[in-house]
């Protein structure tokens, strides 16, 4: 590029960053150490601090492995840096206005962004709205953690072909348009789907099936189908470069997912105990049918079938985690892993959509089953509180099971599978005008490696 | 001078070496190859998507020889690589005009 | 296969599937949420929710890290395979009655698979007999891990060559007929050897010595003995395709372990510590008497003998590292590095057999050392409860270091040689007999991934 | 070598491995479980337990693969090994003597090695000095994760080059010269720059800036001019061979970092949440400014990069971490990201030194910034203890934000720098003179990985 | 007997393999190898040095064939291979004295 | 038109390439290969069994010329490639009969 444009580039950055540096001078110094913090159970915090690294660590190492394996040697730097950078770009994000925007009291669709701007008045005292027993601070981070994998998750879809900026520059505002709004509106105060914290619409999401796999899957299939497919597909193979990565990671994603599921209890009680077991249950049950229908289908078990399957569990089960019995869990995952194995074969081939490492077909798909039969197998035995705490008119509602419950969790669904298709389209679009999305053919067929970030990942 | 290009089954490696070096030939020269030919490939399955591989890794072996030696070096060659199935591989033969030794810049048949 | 047998098996499937489910229905809503959770400490639970992440760490990416890195580039995936398909299998094997069978009360040899099923009874409330302060279910969880690392630590002796079918049916036939029973009568209430609950011979394995390394150990070596060694060895050089999987493997090895003996204090007090240090200092005293014996032998110290002294000395605390001092924990260490360095390197040449990744020269012989030193070694001062627990006609009876106790463990290491030997080499006989258990030598030569599942680990 | 000389070091090492084992003798069933421990907090514990794994696996798997993806193919193993084996080395050290010389009472400069020799008297009870409510093995533990991985980090600017048995030599001296003594003055009862404990000089240093990483990366800098550069740098292209493997190091090192920094805390309050929170922001704007940068003035932004302003923020913020605002935090990383690009890219090549990871670079400048910069950032409402503890004649004086502090950290870094630049130049010229630092040219060109211990780490 | 050495691009090889195959060609070797020519390479920059790498990724492909083929394969190649851009390779000939088939001793044109 | 093929140390690549562009030979073709020859090889342990491993990374250069470079060309290509200690390697040389630009159908000399 010329260099007057850079420099005019360069001094942009520049005064930002002064700007920048200036709004922070208030709240440099603030905190919040001095309010009573007698109410911080060091076992709860212990945990919500363990499963907030859990869940960092599926994004790194867990899910850059889990993608940059399946991607072509030429392309694993770039498929990596998808993620990596949004534990920059959605961290700085949250702290200025996204916990505020997500989590602050607002309206029924996104909280209020100037409550917590630059995180002020999230410190040691706990917020009884969400956890009563962790500093504020704490669940701040843990939501955070929430926040860097989602559209993260997304970024599979687009594999291989998106220009960096461009990439950026649509998830920041996916980030404003659809995660944080949906965010607020399942689980902020006031939320409109919030069963426990005054929504309209009880809609049962435990650990993120809408917020986090429901939109990133859908999103990841609209991303697919605009940027249409990847320069070759499917006529070129396109064969995992090392699916030695992508065990590695499959690995890390489970261990991680403890932290993700069963640290959204929010404390170390029973209930915590109880999500966790459902996730590792419905993994294992999702692992085995994945595997056994492939092996019936095919003849024979694919190592890579046995992963995805063990990904579609986690998936699907999220959403449900904490409101199931292991049996039931089992279930879940026993469905998701053959459901899933059809929407990655079967799907893909016949509407031909280039969806590359497959985000829609496991998250998306497993995540809509999790919802819906959640909608049945909710168990109050499991949670009383989905007995206990909804109102309507004075009296409590029972959440559990049955074919009320699955209304609301079926409007819970097609609510953010509206949201994410069109917010994604419109975005995408948007994008496509201003930047564009796609690497011309010369760099596609170099690598995005080479094209976007000058590097190699393989030398001597 | 001549130069003999095999094209064999990766695990007999090993076995064509010491069948020249058996016969005093101490130079050697070997690639890793794809071969494509009458022996048929595989098919591999990734999420679905299935791909037909039909070029199999192959050892290429390259020796350089004084004329008298090449008609032995085939035989051994040929005697250690045979399974007999398919993919088995070939030998290839034709001339070298000159050869250097670059240590020494010894040239012709003393080079080699 | 012909079309008919595969419709047969498909159907047979379907209806199991079925069956299954229908078992199910009765417990789908069985949760255990009722009863008073007022003991659980949420510091314990916080502790054994991340152990059990930890050792549930150490089968994947762990231990499939370690031994893939060891076989060859064409048998990577299936070796991975070997692990991971166990975290399904043997998860649902646990739920279904594996869990009952071990920890349900019983007689001597194992518990009653029913008390369980489907994890029935096994919620909130914690079950005393074992742990005090954490959920029942949390219990349940921690030792889950363990079943699934046991039978994946015979993978090593079986790698490269064993078909892929007959490695899930000995497994699974393995853990009805080895592992169940033996853990129950070292740990379950009323076991034989249980020291702490009501068995006869008192036996100290704080952390699996016997149930997990013993067993696994003595199975990988009649395995390598009945199923041959890989065709070509040891002419052919088989050298590890990638060490760099194996230390990446061998980090995770030790920092897992930290879950799997500190977790094994069943709560986050003191003992936990304990454990904690006595596991560090064995693993780092054995890596230095691995590298300085090998350094003094063979003139240069390599890099996977560091590693390998490093899992020889976390396997050999294992049974003692609830039960000795940081010094203690050292001297085992050391004697573990030497000894097993020789039985790798030494006893495999003599006797011919292939194992090929060391499964008894590391985890055998070395948990044998640490069974039997620990007889020496254990300390009333570190762990009080073994001075005044055990009774035998009214009088508490110390197990502290002696020749006494020496003999008890010698009893304990001798039992599970013989039951791991022969039930293992019984088992083997079965299935060779009826579904045959090497691939046939195109299959080998061409690698198992290939083979077994239709992949490659490494393309373009 | 000859035979006799190696008959001879064979006699010297049993005659060593006798007397320790004697010296054991004694301490072998010594512990201190009989103190009341009704102090200890099973969250607070469980916190640090974990912290403690956390920290080690920032060494490994974490740093093992940072490092061993920037060397060339033939060096990966030894560099790998160079971390790996200090989780042997420095914990024998530190059980012998190390942690005593650390944290026992002493003078301002070291503490008694004697006192706490082979951890006698490191037991169940808390060491209220350090931790009222963790047992101070507990601490004894997390301490020594610090102690292991310092050392490793100086071996990034030594890789591809030297001697593996000069490597060792020198280490222990280092341990021995830099490490216990700084840690003392900075930590240890009593210690000189130790604000909370009874220093005259009252330096912040939350997590280690001075202790870990201006010590490690200053050292690292002397190692790199004394040993001078790489055969054939900067002539021959010498890129990461394998640039994955750092990412997923990149990913490991920011999880453990948690521990690290959060851990730091001591227990499972706040604060811990306070140091997490900092850690996290930190890393995430310095990896977004060293992006920014690089992509302004190179036009590309590089994976590399990226993962290396994380490094670069993580390093930053250690000491800080406990002390500043989240906002604060951000800053901090904005600099160091910027501050440290330029100490990388344009240092190295003005002054033609060849710290071949840059650890200087990252770590030593990082650490640098962090500790000035906190100096004037320093909030008490973050963490009042600075604003109460430090004593001057009477009266506490507040060591929060301002000139006064910033006087006291630069004294503390100038200190440092000294003492770890003048005592790693002669202990190397000491190493230099009686077993020389660097293999010859043709074990370098061959690769330490063969020619210091005797494997490749990739094969067919 | 002549031997067919080709120098192509990557992406071209199925395609350069299948026009062979048309002429009834089924056997070819195939090796992974660095091209260095009038095609410009591309810079790499880690932490601050950069690289300039000028060695491109190829593939050369052999094949062996009787006199009478020649012609039309070179043709059936250069068609296949070329995109018309820098660094599309070249192909080269010459003449092979002998060639064997290891699984069957067969020698000669019927070896190939 | 000739075939130089030399066999050199790889960490000799980039002299020799320098020294043959100094001579204007721009076009080069290079690939990784394994060499067995005078020069010892060396023995790795991993866990006690031992290997000895004769078969060392070598680098082939290919280049096609004209008659008239091949003298200078075989010289610049020993003189650059030469440590003087066993294992520098070889060159040979043949003839080839035809060659053609893939981009441009040019045939020839003017093709390479
Ligand atoms: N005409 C040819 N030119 C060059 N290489 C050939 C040719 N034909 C076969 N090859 C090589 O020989 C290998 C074996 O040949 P193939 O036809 O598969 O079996 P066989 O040698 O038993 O006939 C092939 O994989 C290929 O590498
Ligand atoms: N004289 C030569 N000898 C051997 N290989 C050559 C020669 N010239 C070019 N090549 C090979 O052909 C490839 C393409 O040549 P290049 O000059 O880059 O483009 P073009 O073929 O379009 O002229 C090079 O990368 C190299 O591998
Ligand atoms: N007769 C030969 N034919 C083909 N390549 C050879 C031959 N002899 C040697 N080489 C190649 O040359 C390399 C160096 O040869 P070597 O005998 O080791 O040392 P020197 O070239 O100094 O005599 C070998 O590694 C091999 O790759």
């Amino acid at each position: 590029m010329n260099p007057i444009r850079r420099a005019g580039r360069k001094n942009l950055f520049y005064s930002c960053l002064v700007l920048f540096l200036f709004v922070f001078a208030g709240s440099l110094h603030a905190a919040d150490a001095t309010t009573s913090v007698a109410a911080i159970n060091s076992g709860d915090n212990a945990w919500l601090l363990a499963s907030s690294a859990l869940v960092l660590m599926m994004t790194a190492p867990g899910l850059i492995l889990f993608y940059g394996g399946l991607v072509r040697t030429k392309n694993v730097l770039s498929t990596m840096m998808h993620s990596l950078i949004l534990m920059a770009v959605v961290s700085t994000l949250w702290m200025i206005f996204g916990y505020s925007m997500a989590f602050a009291e607002g309206n029924s669709f996104f909280g209020n962004p100037l409550t917590h701007l630059f995180l002020k008045g999230v410190g040691a005292a706990p917020n009884a709205d969400y956890a009563a027993t962790i500093p504020h601070e704490t669940f701040m981070l843990f939501q955070m953690m929430f926040a860097i994998i989602t559209p993260a998750l997304i970024s599979g879809a687009i594999a291989e072909r998106i220009k960096f900026k461009a990439y950026l520059v649509f998830t920041i505002l996916w980030m404003i348009v659809v995660y944080l709004p949906l965010c607020h509106m399942m689980w902020g105060k006031g939320g409109l789907f919030n069963w426990a914290g005054g929504g309209k619409i009880p809609v049962l999401d435990f650990a993120g099936g809408t917020v986090v796999h429901i939109s990133s899957g859908v999103s990841a299939l609209v991303c697919a189908l605009v940027l249409g497919r990847r320069d070759g597909y499917p006529r070129e193979p396109m064969m995992p470069h090392n699916v030695v990565l992508t065990l590695i990671g499959t690995g890390l994603l489970w261990v991680g997912w403890f932290g993700f599921n069963a640290g959204s209890a929010l404390n170390a009680g029973w209930l915590a105990t109880s999500a966790f077991a459902a996730t590792h249950f419905s993994a294992a049950a999702a692992a085995l049918s994945w595997t056994v229908t492939e092996w019936l289908l095919k003849g024979k078990p694919s190592v890579l079938g046995a992963a995805s399957g063990m990904v579609a569990g986690l998936a699907t089960i999220t959403p449900a985690s904490g409101f199931v019995s292991i049996p039931a869990a089992f279930c879940i995952g026993l469905v998701a892993g053959a459901v899933c194995y059809f929407a990655v074969t079967k799907l893909k081939s016949i509407f031909h959509y280039d969806d590359s490492l497959d985000v829609f077909g496991v998250h998306g798909v497993g995540s809509i089953v999790g919802m819906l039969m959640l909608g049945f197998l909710a168990s109050a035995e499991v949670n009383l509180a989905i007995a206990t705490t909804f109102m309507k008119n004075g009296a409590a509602i029972s959440l559990a099971g049955g074919g009320a419950q699955f209304l609301n969790q079926l409007i819970g669904v097609l609510f953010t599978v509206a949201l994410a298709g069109i917010g994604t389209f419109v975005l995408l679009k948007i994008v496509n005008a201003t930047i564009g999305l796609r690497v011309d053919q010369e760099e596609e067929s170099l690598g995005l490696d080479l094209s976007q970030h000058g590097e190699r990942a393989y030398n001597e | 001078m001549k130069k003999i290009e095999a094209i064999i089954k990766p695990f007999k490696l090993s076995e064509v070496k010491d069948a020249l070096n058996e016969l005093g030939i101490q130079g050697m020269t070997v690639t890793e190859v794809k071969g494509f030919g009458r022996q048929k490939g595989h098919t591999e399955i990734y999420r679905g998507s299935e791909y037909t591989v039909d070029f199999l890794p192959k050892i290429k072996i390259e020796t350089i020889l004084p004329d008298s030696q090449v008609k032995a070096a085939v035989q051994a060659i040929i005697k250690a690589a045979k399974t007999g199935k398919i993919g088995d591989g070939k030998v290839f033969v034709w001339t070298i005009e000159e050869a250097w030794r670059i240590r020494t810049d010894e040239q012709g048949d003393s080079a080699v």
